[in-house]
């Protein structure tokens, strides 16, 4: 865990309540599937936000304006600064891909796919994406998988983009491995319909972030874990829904 | 030249600066990031009898100024506490640590003091009477004096080392409480625990929290804290450590003028990892700056006539 | 079309917001600046028998996202707000008023409603038996069911109007004493008071209020009141009006769900004097956005099973 | 009482711990001897500042940093809005003056009485200035009021500048009638020394600022007084001290 105070260097909208900033600062023990946890002037808590893509010296976060917080950072100028600690959770484990890893991001969970797509891409290994989102208005990133030379598949809910229904409806394909992120429900579903091992990606209201104050543990096969510190990637084998 | 030296029963600590229990694990976490040794003290993860997965999540919400907890005492055990948490914890933290106790019954609590007893790394044993969050236990211990006096002649009985005991703001009269643990035999009082709250979720019409409520903490509480910690002062003569919303130098000054002699660091270990360590700092600072030289001095400083 | 009536004991509201006693005024101040006639009602300054200083400043202490107050019931006597003060709040305020009353003894409670229950232009009276601020009297009466009790008994006995019972949230058990107020005749209660606390300065080292504690208000004792409100709509039946850092419309809505028919703004009012007027345009986008066509609808709401 | 958002022109250390800052905003219904009242990010009261000068679209308020609050203003940039409530307080009655009046102030309490001199001054009054301080490098604004044509006196506690003592020490003068602002043991002793009528500038800790909360009462001869809206100027007449 590192402290980190980043500068924000743009801070656009890409889509319904969706926003992507990138910021310039030390990014030193940051890995794919781990997140950062933002302190937002006049709100408490810090805010835990799951890293899309990062280089050396710069960082990508893709959030969605869901409260009164993250609506505050929607607000946030270029050469603000934010205070962030850095390196949280356990982050996805690449090494049980396969060579032909699935990816399924849901909403909020499509960013962290990306950075591990490139993670996995530079381990020579091509991943398949499936991106689910409610509607067209609030898709995003497909072009970037794409970019990638990912075999992409959009789903939407209401059927306005892409494939209707949910990632699961896209999922009858040839893969190795899988990694997801997405809204309970959705991780449920691909637990139910996937064919083999994979890592899952959960959320939960988190006190600290960083394993001190036990509040967002949760139970599996293997003992209690803490989301923010043994997580918030779990693998197919331990979780207990 | 400033001495920031306080002593708890015979206990000296370097400095007042106690991360509260809940709030700092069993130390290690911080450990990875700055060398503990630092602080006063710490009072590690209130432990129970048996283990305890605590309440279903989620079980942190957040408010103005402050943060709501529902975790419910999870923990391992005093069993593995003592087999692997305490000679874990003594090879990051070398100073005595404060044991966090707690219990659903009297038996639980006086079985578990006098395990911990036999541990020579605990200096003082800090008996949680007040948590908000468990059920038929916990805070109802703590909200009459007859049995806040009874789990302290309980513990008190079955080991010889100081017990503080952790009152609960959630009362009428906390002087009272007070009051009634030092005539029980209790070595000191810890106060503020966590004032009992809860938030709505609008879209879902129902508690954020699955324990519906849950205590509130930060710097929204330390109004209150203070005043328990001024209110408890006049009521006993036995040490007070003062807690609740401390979150810079300036609040560990303002609670021992109001009668603490020790401080406790809560809610803001979780904002920032390194606040404990930022305060122990700045003490020496505030206090040349407010011309106090020995800390000691300070406790109760604000009491005249 | 959303609709934000909402019906106290047979008095019904055009909306829930009403700005606390001692926040407000008799509305002279705030009708400056806006028609206060937007608002379902405001509670008056608190009144007693005698005309009243109250405490030597300082009064007014700020906290983290809160504020102390010690100003300790500064009221010029019944007999003048009946004389001055009410004709001249009629000029500004065409709605019933909620005639706010506090006392050092059950006569003087009584003679006060009895009073108070002759002017046309009161529509409830909100009887303050949780002043934290005045000794001997106030808060007393509201920190045991039997005293609460016996305030209520008295008052009711002289008055036709509404009484709504104003609760302390300093107690063991607000819902007890709730439930001794609805027993002993109350047609509601309100809650919650100010918080006792207090801050010291640290300079000369002595309390900053000269009355050492004062009541907290702000978005600080939100999730306090909250719970208080919550607790207190499962343990009596007659309507509550919930208050305690109410400070946006979303805070309006959060406290009708946990049980609230309406709600009190305080410390909101001297921060913005526009919160209120604020709260109550606001209200009816926050109930599109979370689909809610009538506001009683959504009293308690959040109580399932 | 208007709720008007200011922006920051300036704001720039002009003594030990002592900031002037210029607002560009409506400035209606401001007088000499009134107050603002300022919302500081972070911080739930209400910061009330003394007015020191005015146009009707600038402001220029000078302040003592004393806590925090007054330390996150001195910090403040500009280009960055202010939210202040103004046209706060009774203000100076300058119509009892005579043509000679004597303008004292102490500390934090010289700056209305650089606005009062102007009033008076386009009134055709031609005021005399006592401007007290604890150092010379507390002192401040000596050369405004002498461009004003005030006989310009400054004492300093420690006679690092000026008349060494107290304002007191330098009021041996011949004046029609006084205006003071200061610290109250300040406002105590020229009620003593001084010779004719005159009106004093209390402070007292407010919670609203404009007459609601009862918060700053204090007792004068003819009742209760609330200093925030039936002052902050009082009479030598009705001071009980």
């Amino acid at each position: 865990m590192y402290n980190v105070d980043f500068k924000i260097i743009s801070n656009r909208k890409i889509a319904k309540n969706t926003f992507e900033m990138t910021l310039s600062g030390d990014t030193r023990g940051i890995a794919p599937g781990q997140f950062v946890n933002l302190k937002l002037d006049g709100f408490y808590l810090r805010r835990p936000i799951s890293v899309c893509d990062y280089t050396p010296d710069t960082l990508t976060l893709i959030y969605k304006v869901v409260g009164h917080g993250t609506e505050a950072m929607s607000k946030m100028a270029p050469g603000e600064t934010l205070d962030a600690l850095t390196g949280l959770g356990n982050g996805y484990d690449t090494s049980r891909s396969g060579d032909r890893p699935l990816l399924i991001g849901g909403g909020a969970g499509v960013p962290p796919m990306y950075v591990l797509a490139k993670k996995l891409l530079a381990e020579g290994k091509k991943s398949t994406a499936i991106l689910g989102f409610n509607s067209a208005d609030e898709a995003f990133y497909e072009a970037e998988f794409k970019a990638l030379g990912c075999e992409t598949y959009v789903t939407t809910a209401d059927g306005s983009y892409g494939i209707r229904g949910f990632v699961t409806d896209a999922m009858d394909l040839d893969y190795t491995y899988f990694y997801t992120c997405g809204p309970e429900p959705m991780l449920r579903a691909v637990y139910n319909k996937s064919v083999t091992s994979g890592q899952f990606s959960f959320e939960e209201r988190m006190g600290c972030g960083f394993g001190a104050c036990m509040g967002c543990t949760c139970k599996t096969k293997y003992g209690h874990k803490r989301i923010c510190k043994d997580g918030p990637v779990l693998t197919r084998e331990e979780i207990v829904w | 030249m400033t001495n920031t030296q306080v002593t708890l029963s015979g206990l000296t600590l370097s400095n007042p600066v106690i991360p509260a229990s809940g709030t700092f694990g069993y130390g290690y976490e911080f450990a990875e990031i700055y060398d503990i040794n630092c602080l006063g003290s710490f009072s590690f993860k209130g432990t129970t009898r048996e283990p305890r997965f605590g309440n279903e999540p989620p079980r942190i919400a957040e408010t103005a100024s402050g943060m709501l907890n529902a975790v419910g005492l999870q923990n391992p055990g005093i069993d593995k506490v003592i087999s692997e948490e305490l000679p874990k914890l003594r090879k990051v933290f070398r100073k005595p640590v404060v044991a966090n106790i707690s219990g659903f019954s009297i038996d639980e609590y006086a079985e578990c003091c006098e395990r911990i007893d036999k541990e020579e790394g605990v200096g003082l044993i800090e008996v949680n009477i007040s948590c908000p969050n468990v059920h038929c236990g916990g805070m109802s211990f703590g909200t009459s004096p007859e049995s806040a006096a009874e789990v302290t002649r309980a513990v008190k009985a079955v080991t010889s080392k100081p017990v503080y005991m952790k009152l609960s703001p959630n009362v009428t009269d906390i002087a009272a409480i007070a009051k009634a643990c030092e005539d029980a035999g209790a070595d000191g009082v810890s106060l503020i625990n966590t004032l009992m709250g809860m938030r709505i979720d609008l879209r879902h019409r129902a508690p954020v929290l699955r324990n519906v409520t849950g205590g509130l903490s930060g710097p929204a509480v330390f109004p209150v804290a203070l005043r328990m910690v001024w209110q408890v002062y006049e009521a006993v003569r036995i040490p007070i450590i003062g807690m609740g919303g401390v979150a810079c130098a300036e609040d560990v000054i303002e609670m021992m003028l109001a009668g603490a002699t020790a401080v406790e660091v809560g809610a803001a270990n979780l904002v920032d990892p390194f606040a404990s360590k930022k305060i122990v700092e700045e003490l020496p600072r505030v206090m040349e700056r407010l011309h106090i030289e020995n800390l000691t001095d300070i406790i109760g400083g604000a009491h005249h006539g």
